[in-house]
């Protein structure tokens, strides 16, 4: 038992560091004023916390914060940056107070939810005694797929998934529908690539 | 975009692009038994489309992977999806059901596997479809991505 | 029974799957949609959508008359509810169904006369998709009994509804920053929301309506259940436009475009206001005491003082459909004032003028985008003599104004007059001299609209008389006559709306 | 015809009125003649549900509910035929003055004033036989929203203003204190509205401090009844063509305010709960300070609409103050009070418009001499003074004469000395503008001359002398009215009363 | 009393992170900002619930060979487990938050792209001066205007 102790303190040390990273990253975020800076920051926050997923055994939470979260949203947030600007203003000093206020209430709204939270950690608290246990125990008798994760996601929480691939759906129409296919400009560089054959 | 002084990235892509689409599709199949799925191969894959426009332009990727291709393939995803549930509708079970999806008496994990590879099939097309769509419209918005840019 | 005809002549599998069929069929329309070669096809499915999910929900609505107090249960996937997502119908739900889809329908019939000229090209096919999206999103939210699935759904409508709104922004560019303060606030809200549905689930460790709700009467000590309903109380009152929460919604519904404005008004925050509903007194219990707490002190305050200060700023607005939508944020505190007194007559008389708020507020923004489109313009100053030049239009938007103040013999009057006696029954007859006030001061607001609009001469004489496209004055006027017909015999949506609230306050106690 | 079928024609013969004006709205005589036609069939039918409730039946008509609770119903008893009967008739006289006056003043929109009149008629007949507060309140707001039309009439910036203030005193009372009254009715009643005899809250067993309440809102949430201080909408629609002025003051808009007022004492409240209910005598004495300072007001105006406009505020207090004593002669004296006020205010209102159809003069000072010219219209205006005064032998007699005696019934002394005070004041401001008119004193100028060829149309001197003979009629006729009227308060049980005659 | 840290510890610093990107949300005026503390926020959701799924000495939710016995159908109850995993559900429901989290990002970004088109900036407080400064023409204009409706 002393390895899984030690393991588990070890576990603990390294979440505790990370998690402190993901503060000071935050910290210096909400400091910077250059939106490249903010953008890289915020694709490494996301990569630590794809590493502290993975440190507390959620390997596809981890591989998607991964992918989705430090990939394909900074990505994003490059491509909108190009388009419109790279700093951005210092704000205005007063302004800073009511959004401390409501940050100040909802935390401490939290830490009061935490004083009857079950211990982290804990095997016996509801969440993981509830329908999560559920789900590993009749999850190979009933689908006969390893991933547990899997087959909530797509078995007994299908439903759920079919709404999320409808959200990125949406996200891609209501692109298209602000910004156009991009086939205009793509006519444009066309016109530029043939001139630029001739030309030269 | 037709000077040289890319050659070397553009030998590396080209080799890489394959792997991509190739480790996409390994995370996409082998999500039942190890960590990974759709959503993630969706995203690699679009991330293989992203990179093929970067390095060679994206009027080359658009002749690639036009965009009425890449909305499509977003349709069709949320369509496969949706289809999934109507079959086992028709079949009479409830919506989703994919036990009922070639009647199976209880057990029998081939109308799971079937509903559920065709499921993250489609949220493979959807996620992959909907992220090139948004690349492009984000980057279709400037005619050119120019090295000073970065 | 006057549903009866339609859950006879519905085949069987409609009536097996109407519950699920209501959210699934306009949410795959929607990617054909996308791909749809033609506009006037892609409307067409569009109207077809909305009509067919409106039939499965009388389908829902009769079946659960046929059995007073009866509850469908539709297990998707068939995974038994705590483990699967379930879709959960009862009275309440069905009402706000039968609401959201019949609005819906009539919303997308306008859309054609109103968008066509608008957005030409490919434009107007992905526009109508989102649409269906939003009300696929709504309708899902309507109906799902998983409070994970209700977040998923809540985030569906939302996405589609800000890029609906940004595209106003061919007429107005402030539709843009409005509907990405929309974004902010409504994305802060599904996170607040999806935070105290971690807090409720870290407690009970089920994700099921029903489930949780059979816990709860053990947990009213739990403080992370108590910060759970604050955190669930905030998300959501946010997309219901409670105030102070509201400052999204103004500018979101002046700028979107017309059809827009109307749908969300009429079914928007009604959807998410029954969320409220269903959270506050089916899950928890109105009857614990830091919940009565919560609606005593908390939300009845705020919801009179949205009715005053919201109705006082409506006053002052220059554009009729910033004026419209500062009455929205007021007429949603009468419905949480209603709520708030935390008793059956109370929510009935709250489900009542959701019902009758819809309708009114739907003929008023259906009546102003009509006139957006005939004249280009929607200040009090466009409005000015157009009594002469729309008759018809202007007819139909005076019965729909004068329902909202609550004009005896129109639907709005039987809602105000049920919510007195919901305060006054309770004692609270401080509450009931606000609301009259508040009426009071809607008078203000409509008078000042109808005065200029009958009254007065027209700011440049018009050359031609137009009326709104014939598209759009049918659904107007059904929803006029139905703001009258509803005023005189008041039957069908007093009862609907009792059940709901029976329903509402049943479903805990009675498992 | 049926009862049911009398009330359903009374309801809506003005309806029928209102479409075929809109109608024939481009053949003038056809317009007119229609409107005629309907007010003496409208007349016809009340004369015959007259004639059945003094033959002991009440009337009633059923249409159905809203909400349990919440019907829309009609019943007819002694009061309400009364108002009827003084509103359908006036109409009559009315439609004939309007015709002369609308035309010889060239007024725009004739068309829309006759059909938005006809539609304030429908609304007064539905005050009159409303069986529930629900319908009464209904046709109380039909009532306010079809006169907004034709008090803004002249459209101009000053009408529009006047109208609006009109509308929303109106409104604003109506939704924040008589509603609210209702709606509270509704919940100490047990979700009724019902108008019974004996009074609907009389067994509720309301608290003091609730039916104080309730009273208080009644009263002045019938905005229309004008008592201060929310009597200031009616000098504000002074600037409506004088027949609205003639069926707001006379025919249907503040009589239906006070006979609201009476309706809800008699009938909501009953004399036992309202004697009980310590807020009346604050109420009363808000009435005695109306009738006061409403008549030292009108004393000030020079303007003679406004005169009258405020005369009218003070003499309609009577009926409130009337309603409130909460004894037999008191509600008796005020019900009279609404026809005979009704008969001489018209004539009054009448004469003041045939005057400024014939000279545009408006204010008295510059009348003085025109009785000279004028000899009929002013006769007509002195005989009605003599009745709004109260003298003998004409109409405006009786009701004083039974508010005394409710007075006396009721014991508060002060009452017989506002009354007093009153008709003094009443002798001051109104008496001067006919007397100096027809005998000017000694070195005022000649009067103006006519205006227009010929003077005032036929027609607009004819009505007023008319109404003029009513008020001498009504003096006869007290005798059977009171009898008429006395089943409805026989609830109110005060023994111990002397026969009219 | 240290207890209580270990054992709440890892709670309070999520809190803490979490409302860093509550904060950014709310304050900052640069609007791709905003968003970027939005999505912080979103993601710093997902640890707390992926914190209450963790089980301590357990393994991720992908079932050891242990734990897949041959020919197993529930028929009769469920299966006992030889292992220890973590609780797959909040694993399931932050993928489904994550990827909402993407397509708000984007599509709010794509909504600052033609904001920054049509106004020339993306501070949040220059749009609401320049539309102040539209909205006060407006009203000037139905003023002036309605003034001479009524001459």
């Amino acid at each position: 038992m002393t390895g899984d102790m030690m393991g588990e303190a070890s576990t603990s040390i390294i979440s505790a560091l990370l998690l402190s990273i993901l503060f000071v990253m935050g910290v210096a975020i909400a400091h910077l004023r250059n939106l490249f800076a903010i953008v890289m920051l915020s694709g490494i926050y996301s990569l630590v916390c794809a590493a502290w997923y993975i440190l507390v055994d959620a390997v596809d939470v981890g591989f998607t914060e991964a992918a989705v979260g430090a990939g394909m949203s900074t990505a994003v947030l490059l491509g909108a940056i190009l388009l419109t600007s790279r700093n951005a203003k210092p704000e205005r000093r007063f302004a800073r107070l009511g959004p401390l206020a409501v940050c100040i209430a909802a935390g401490a709204m939290l830490i009061y939810a935490t004083s009857d939270l079950p211990a982290a950690g804990d095997p016996a608290s509801p969440a993981n005694t509830g329908v999560g246990l559920t789900y590993l125990q009749i999850n190979w008798a009933d689908t006969g797929v390893p991933n547990v994760v899997t087959s909530v996601l797509a078995s007994y929480r299908g439903f759920d998934t079919l709404g999320e691939t409808l959200v990125v759906f949406i996200a891609g129409l209501a692109v298209v529908l602000l910004l156009g296919f991009g086939e205009r400009s793509l006519a444009e560089t066309l016109r530029k690539l043939k001139k630029e054959d001739k030309v030269p | 975009m037709k000077s040289d002084h890319h050659l070397i990235l553009r030998v590396i892509a080209k080799t890489l692009l394959p792997l991509i689409t190739i480790y996409a599709f390994y995370v996409q199949f082998h999500g039942e038994v190890s960590a990974g799925g759709a959503f993630q191969a969706g995203v690699v894959l679009a991330v293989a489309v992203i990179l093929y426009a970067l390095i060679f332009g994206l009027a080359e990727a658009m002749r690639a992977v036009p965009p009425w291709f890449a909305r499509g393939l977003a349709a069709a995803g949320v369509l496969i999806y949706g289809g999934v549930g109507v079959w086992a509708m028709v079949q009479g079970g409830q919506y989703l059901e994919y036990q009922a999806l070639f009647n199976e008496p209880p057990g029998g994990h081939n109308g799971q596997h079937t509903g559920i590879i065709l499921v993250e099939i489609g949220v493979l097309f959807a996620v992959a479809g909907a992220m090139v769509s948004i690349f492009y419209a984000l980057a279709g918005r400037v005619a050119e991505i120019r090295d000073e840019d970065w | 029974m006057i549903l009866e005809p339609v859950l006879t002549s519905a085949p069987d599998w409609a009536v097996r799957h109407a519950a699920v069929l209501v959210v699934v069929v306009p949410m795959l329309l929607a990617p054909l949609l996308a791909l749809s070669p033609s506009n006037r096809l892609a409307w067409i499915l569009t109207v077809a959508g909305t009509a067919a999910a409106f039939w499965f929900s009388l389908i829902l609505l009769a079946i659960i008359q046929e059995v007073p107090g009866s509850a469908i249960s539709y297990a998707l996937g068939n995974w038994e509810p705590p483990i699967g997502i379930e879709f959960r119908v009862d009275a309440l739900n069905a009402m706000i169904l039968v609401l959201i889809t019949g609005m819906g329908a009539l919303a997308s019939f306008i859309a054609w006369p109103t968008l066509a000229a608008e957005f030409k090209g490919e434009r107007l096919n992905l526009l109508l998709c989102a649409f269906l999206l939003c009300f696929a999103g709504l309708a899902g939210v309507a109906a799902t009994g998983d409070a994970f699935n209700l977040f998923v759904f809540l985030e569906v409508s939302s996405l589609a509804t800000y890029v609906l709104v940004a595209m106003g922004a061919g007429k107005d560019r402030r539709a843009l920053p409005a509907a990405f303060s929309y974004l902010v606030m409504g994305t802060l809200g599904a996170s607040f929301y999806v935070i105290g549905i971690g807090l409720l689930y870290a407690a009970t460790g089920t994700l099921n309506m029903a489930d949780i709700a059979e816990q709860m009467p053990g947990l009213s000590g739990n403080r992370s259940v108590q910060a759970g309903l604050a955190f669930i109380l905030v998300g959501l009152g946010l997309k219901a436009a409670m105030w102070p929460l509201h400052q999204w919604l103004p500018n979101a519904y002046a700028y979107a475009p017309g059809f827009v404005s109307m749908f969300l008004s009429a079914t928007a925050t009604k959807v998410a206001l029954y969320s409220l509903i269903r959270w506050l007194f089916t899950i928890f219990q109105p009857d614990l005491a830091f919940e009565s707490a919560v609606l005593q002190w908390v939300l009845a305050p705020l919801a009179m003082a949205a009715m005053v200060i919201c109705s006082v700023q409506a006053i002052f607005q220059t554009d009729v459909r910033r004026m419209l939508a500062y009455s929205s944020v007021a007429q949603v505190g009468y419905i949480l004032l209603a709520i708030s007194v935390g008793t059956a007559a109370g929510v009935s008389a709250g489900l009542l003028h959701l019902f009758t708020h819809a309708l009114m507020k739907g003929a008023l923004f259906m009546a102003v985008a009509g006139i957006c489109f005939a004249y280009q313009g929607s200040t009090i100053r466009d409005f000015a003599g157009l009594g002469r030049s729309a008759p018809f239009t202007m007819a139909a938007f005076a019965i729909a104004g004068l329902s909202l103040i609550g004009v005896p013999l129109t639907a709005g009057f039987i809602s105000k007059l049920q919510l007195g006696y919901a305060l006054l029954d309770q004692g609270w007859w401080w509450a009931a001299v606000v609301l009259v006030f508040a009426s009071f001061l809607s008078v203000i607001y409509i008078g000042r609209v109808l005065q200029a609009v009958f009254f007065e001469p027209p700011l440049n004489p018009r050359k031609n008389n137009k009326e709104a496209p014939l598209l759009l004055l049918i659904p107007l006027w059904i929803l006029a006559l139905v703001n009258i017909f509803y005023g005189i015999d008041a039957g069908f949506p007093a009862g609907l709306a009792a059940d709901g609230a029976a329903a509402a306050l049943g479903l805990g106690a009675a498992q | 015809m049926t009862p049911q079928l009398l009330i359903a024609a009374a309801l809506c013969l003005p309806l029928l009125v209102a479409v075929s004006v809109a109608l024939f709205g481009k053949v003038p005589t056809l317009r007119e003649g229609v409107t005629i036609a309907g007010a003496v069939a409208l007349f016809a039918v009340v004369i015959q549900l007259t004639l059945l409730v003094a033959g002991g039946a009440r009337p009633e008509l059923y249409i159905g509910e809203t909400v349990p609770g919440l019907a829309i119903a009609f019943k007819l008893e002694p009061l309400g035929a009364l108002f009827a009967l003084v509103a359908s008739g006036l109409w009559i006289v009315n439609s004939f003055y309007s015709i002369g006056y609308m035309r010889g003043n060239r007024e725009r929109n004739q068309t829309r004033f006759y059909i938005w009149f006809a539609l304030a008629l429908s609304g007064a007949m539905g005050v009159a036989m409303a069986g529930n507060l629900f319908t009464l309140f209904i046709f109380y707001e039909v009532l306010t929203l079809s006169t907004y039309p034709l008090v803004a009439h002249k459209g101009d910036a000053a009408a529009q203003r006047g109208a609006r203030t009109y509308l929303l005193t109106l409104l604003g009372t109506s939704i924040c204190f008589f509603l609210m009254a209702i709606m509270w009715t509704w919940v100490v009643a047990g979700q009724r509205l019902d108008f019974i005899e004996g009074g609907l809250l009389a067994d509720a067993g309301l608290s003091p401090f609730v039916s104080s309440a309730l009273l208080v809102l009644f009263v002045f949430g019938v905005g229309k009844a004008a008592l201060m201080p929310f009597h200031f909408w009616l000098p504000s629609a002074m600037v409506a063509p004088t027949p609205v002025s003639a069926l707001l003051h006379a025919v249907a808009v503040v009589k239906a305010g006070v006979f609201t007022v009476m309706k809800i004492s008699v009938y909501i409240f009953g004399f036992d709960l309202l004697q009980a209910t310590p807020a009346r005598d604050v109420l009363l004495g808000v009435a005695g300070f109306t009738i006061i300072a409403a008549s030292l007001i009108a004393l000030r105006q020079d303007n003679l609409k406004a005169r009258l406009a405020y005369s009218t505020i003070a003499q309609l207090a009577y009926v409130t103050l009337g309603a409130l004593l909460a004894v037999e002669a008191g509600a008796l004296g005020g019900s009279l009070q609404i026809a005979a006020h009704a008969a001489a205010k018209i004539t009054l209102f009448m004469c003041a418009g045939a005057i400024y159809v014939a000279t545009g003069l408006t204010t008295v000072s510059s009348m003085q001499g025109l009785g000279r010219k004028m000899p009929l219209v002013f006769t007509a205006f002195l005989i009605a003074s003599f009745s709004i005064i109260g003298l003998p032998p004409f109409g405006g007699m009786w009701p004083k004469y039974e508010l005394l005696q409710g007075a006396a019934d009721a014991s508060t002394a002060w009452i017989p000395a506002v009354l007093i005070v009153s008709a003094l004041l009443n002798i001051a401001y109104l008496l001067p503008v006919a007397i100096l008119g027809l005998m000017p004193l000694p070195g005022t100028p000649p009067a103006k001359e006519f205006k227009r060829p010929g003077g005032a149309p036929v027609l607009t001197v004819a009505a007023p002398l008319f109404t003029a003979a009513l008020c001498v009629v009504l003096f006869m006729a007290a005798g059977p009215i009171g009898d008429f009227l006395r089943p409805a308060f026989a609830a109110g049980s005060v023994p111990g009363l002397e026969d009219l005659r | 009393m240290w207890d209580i840290i270990l054992e709440r510890g890892s709670y309070w610093a999520i809190i803490a992170v979490m409302m860093i990107g509550l904060y950014i949300a709310f304050s900052a005026e640069n609007l791709i900002k905003r968003l970027v503390g939005l999505s912080l926020f979103q993601t710093t959701i997902c640890l707390f619930y992926v914190k209450l799924a963790n089980v301590a000495n357990a393994t991720a939710p992908v079932l050891l060979a242990e734990d897949m016995p041959k020919d197993a159908y529930r028929g009769e109850g469920v299966a006992e487990l030889v292992h220890v995993y973590s609780n797959p559900l909040p694993h399931v429901l932050m993928l489904t938050a994550i990827v909402v989290g993407v397509a708000t990002l984007s599509l709010g970004l794509a909504l600052i792209v033609r904001i920054n088109e049509s106004y020339g900036t993306i501070e949040a407080d220059e749009i609401y001066a320049s539309d102040v400064k539209v909205q006060m023409a407006e009203d000037a204009d139905a003023a002036r205007t309605s003034g001479e409706v009524v001459r």
